[in-house]
């Protein structure tokens, strides 16, 4: 298995997201992949692929080591392992939930996390749950495979509400896209 | 409550899935199969939330962060966060349909053109529905009685000084704004059923303000305390089953009004002779238990039991934390128990559950006395004293209930 | 010498606020008394009266017990008997200045408090500066003769940054004013 | 710095006073005589400052607190805060006679209508001077290569991403916008004189921005790094006099690259060799020596020396906050220096001083890594590697410096 390979990802998902026009170059413009919420079509993921056990040393990070399945409000939840923000798990949402009032961002930035009861590793895309001042609550700021703001689509500290209402940014969730 | 509803969900199936060694990952997607590690794309949700409970608080998060916080206190379990800002006031509708936040902001955030309005959120969406534009209100937070509803949720009174002191009204169900009337000398706006409004002026009175007519009427009682030497708290309690306010001075004198198109004041008692010692005076030097903080009473209006938050020290500390909780029975005029409470809490409130629970709020520790960083929120059974639930962070505003 | 007379104070502040002129009831619009800044009028202050041995019982509080005359960053110092903010002496402003960029409110609440050195009650003048946002440093909150939002005027609580172009709170100064 | 000489001032004089047994009241007004209670009332001033000093910095206050504070490393002392927003970014006029500030707001606080904008505001009395417009600009925060200035005060560039990729161009002289050009694949924006702009990018490449022509012209070096395998830091160190920028990979390479219309990038070394160490490795497992934080790395621009926070730990800890300071001599290639310093900062500087100053700061305490809440920061000799001033609750942001 390799990593992550953004580039890959965004065509499908940004000729989605761009509403399959044939606009000039949207990808082009963008140059960066991003994942789109499931108010836009979802990436095709292939099972077969996500079947193969995941031997890479990316699967034995500190964090990927330490974490653990059955509390999604602890910093070293599986899925955090590129989280950056406030855990909606502890401010009213749940993983892939936005607490009431908020919502969540179409796009987002993703990680590549090992859950550690499989040994596997799965695509996380870390949706932002938008319009509502900061939860500040459970506060969290895992790197695995984060990257810098050229490489935006797998930095953590970008505000990553895009077409939402507003762009306040409330707490973050952890959505299960697929197998890497 | 929703999240605690979905953790409970996720343990239970958490139980199931540790059969087949696979984890929480097979219960993440409603399509996936138990025993199968699922690569099922999750969708996006969002959460909502039931109309206001019994058992619900709502703490301001402060000076500092915007929002006011939900938690059950049955649970002592976080709900969610109302929209709110700082230096705003939350107005809870008594229908329990809607919240309403009053708020004050620049176009441009300390610049441009100055905006004061009422957001209007869902109470189980939270979702925003809309903004009622207002002439203006007071900048100071922390305080219930500077925006109340009416008892049918139609009306909403706005406090404004500018420095000029007036009252704006906004009508709900039209959601514009009314009218303003100038209301000179008074502030800490009360309800007064069939009547309009009450409050309290700087001369010891208390104002009746009649609404009923075309032109708004204010009349005011004999003067009954002094606004200088032994003031009210603001912090007054409005039950209006009964009809009445019950008022707290600094010293500790405990006044009911009735309320109406002219109020009447009775005689006040002394809280600490309630309590069996002597009662205290308005000057310094003198040692002695004294009301203090920043919301320090609450009243249970069912039992007719006054809690207030109390500290041992000298006159003019009426900000101080307490480290007791007194618990007076109104109609007998007793102190019938003392609560030991840890931290220094400023804020106090009650809820009007049958078992009542007592909700205490103190400041943030760090940079000094009204940094305003949120603090520990306490749940405390006032029949044992016992602490329920503790909460680190919660807030350091004004803790109020639904109803 | 009595408490701090109010009424007495604000007829006078006030005529000047009111620019002298006839304009109808600005005294009784308002209902308190403001202190007005120096680009208005100031008080007339006796300093016969000034000259008198405080001997009444507001000059033994707590705090008035416990100020100090030497260091104006700390909390204890003596004119901050009732004041409630950031001071502006740890903020770039001085105990009558505002730090660079901030705007003195033309009107304040008031203290009464006790300088140590001469056990004279002296009228404080709890100005704020406008402008910029909070400045969090040295956060002090006396209550030497404090009240409640119905008595404005010595409320220390309310944000008191009127006529400002921005009302947003920076920090507060406290101006002598003159013997009480 | 204003308010030292006012406590310097406000001491003499009470020297003089403590002779007379009247205290501090004596000087409180320039019209007192002393050895008499002066009761004259005080006038209300405002102070102004210095333009920027090569011995200050200004530290964002994080993500909760808007505002960045101004210190002197010589004395330790707060000078004023520059109003700047949270997630907004300050550029210092290399002429040192305006701040800017860009930020981004809503005319309702969190609903309304989008604006962003760089305030301007002068230097000495931080009195806010106006607005420019602009279409937008990527909201992160903390972080030097979003707004920068060019070397003649004249021009102001920012990063926006939409989440398209583009920059606006300010002209500051005339304080409006000037256009905007789209930068796919690449951000990190950095001075490249007589050309434009140089930046990087996701193919692990420097891209050379010409802007000397009607129309944008961007090309781009070979790739050089892997953006997503070994990142360069953000944080990169522009130096105009030699025309070069030093760049820092995740695992330690050290990259110099000569800027230009087509600018070369050197062979980099490895920061754990040039400590004597075995060079760190681009996966887990491996304890080494590793950069880390939100500004790992800062330039001495005169004497080539570069300073870097260091922790022990594995691959993908490039947030930590480090144990210690390694002092590079670059022309060298050497770790010369290793300073130990506490509380895992995360945030560092230099001053540009001949006996420079290093600044770090380190998150506050509290709700968990990333809330953002205002921590302590140090000024550090890198001669001896004494704390020289320990400055608590000072920010948890960027620290930038003036030139």
């Amino acid at each position: 298995m390799k990593l992550f390979n953004a580039d890959g990802l965004g065509e499908k998902v940004l000729r989605r997201f761009a509403g399959g026009t044939s606009r000039r170059g949207m990808l082009a413009r963008i140059g960066v992949a991003l994942v789109a919420a499931p108010v836009f079509p979802l990436l095709p993921v292939s099972r077969a692929e996500a079947a193969k056990p995941d031997r890479s040393p990316e699967s034995k990070t500190v964090f990927a080591r330490n974490a653990q399945t059955t509390d999604d409000t602890k910093c070293d939840y599986w899925r955090y392992c590129a989280i950056d923000g406030s855990l909606c798990t502890c401010s009213g949402g749940g993983i892939h939930s936005c607490p009431p009032g908020a919502e969540p961002s179409p796009v987002s930035w993703v990680g590549t996390c090992i859950n550690p009861d499989d040994g596997k590793a799965y695509l996380i895309a870390y949706r932002d749950c938008c319009g509502k001042s900061f939860a500040n609550k459970c506060n969290c700021d895992g790197s695995d495979r984060e990257t810098q703001l050229y490489t935006q689509q797998l930095n953590n500290d970008i505000i990553w509400c895009f077409g939402t209402k507003s762009m306040e940014y409330h707490c973050s969730t952890a959505v299960m896209v697929g197998a890497a | 409550m929703k999240s605690a509803a979905q953790n409970f969900r996720l343990s239970a199936a958490l139980r199931f899935a540790a059969a087949t060694a696979l984890g929480a990952v097979a219960l993440v997607s409603a399509s996936a199969h138990a025993g199968t590690v699922s690569t099922e794309p999750e969708e996006s949700t969002v959460n909502s939330i039931p109309a206001p409970k019994p058992s619900w608080f709502f703490v301001q998060r402060g000076f500092v962060l915007p929002g006011t916080a939900i938690y059950d206190s049955a649970t002592g379990k976080y709900v969610a966060q109302i929209e709110t800002a700082t230096l705003g006031d939350l107005a809870i509708d008594p229908n329990g349909k809607y919240y309403y936040s009053a708020e004050t902001h620049w176009t441009r955030r300390i610049h441009g053109t100055r905006q004061d309005y009422i957001s209007v959120y869902d109470s189980t969406t939270l979702k925003f529905e809309g903004d009622i534009d207002i002439p203006g209100r007071i900048l100071v937070g922390g305080r219930e009685h500077n925006f109340i509803v009416s008892d049918d949720g139609k009306t909403g009174y706005i406090y404004n000084f500018s420095p000029v002191s007036s009252v704006n009204i906004v009508d709900f169900a039209k959601r514009k704004f009314v009218k303003s009337f100038e209301l000179p000398g008074c502030a800490d706006l009360i309800l007064n059923p069939g009547v309009g409004l009450a409050a309290l002026c700087s001369d010891g009175s208390l104002a009746a303000i009649d609404l009923t007519g075309g032109k708004v009427d204010i009349t005011r009682t004999d003067p009954f305390f002094s606004a200088t030497t032994d003031p009210i708290f603001d912090n007054v309690q409005y039950d209006k089953a009964k009809g009445q306010v019950v008022m707290m001075s600094y010293t500790g004198l405990v006044y009911t009004a009735k309320l109406g198109a002219k109020p009447t004041v009775g005689a006040p008692f002394s809280l600490q002779e309630a309590a069996g010692l002597r009662k205290a005076e308005a000057k310094p030097l003198d040692l002695n238990w004294y009301p203090g903080g920043g919301q320090p009473t609450a009243l249970h209006r069912a039992s007719g039991h006054l809690f207030v938050l109390m500290h041992a020290g000298e006159y003019w500390t009426h900000k101080d934390g307490a480290s007791e909780i007194w618990d007076v029975d109104l109609a007998a005029r007793k102190v019938v128990k003392r609560i030991a409470v840890e931290g220094h809490p400023t804020v106090l409130n009650v809820t009007q559950e049958a078992s009542p629970k007592l909700i205490v709020v103190a400041e943030g520790e760090g940079q000094g006395a009204g940094s305003g960083f949120a603090g520990t929120a306490q749940v405390i059974d006032p029949a044992t004293g016992e602490i329920k639930h503790s909460i680190k962070d919660a807030g350091s505003g004004l803790v109020q209930l639904a109803n």
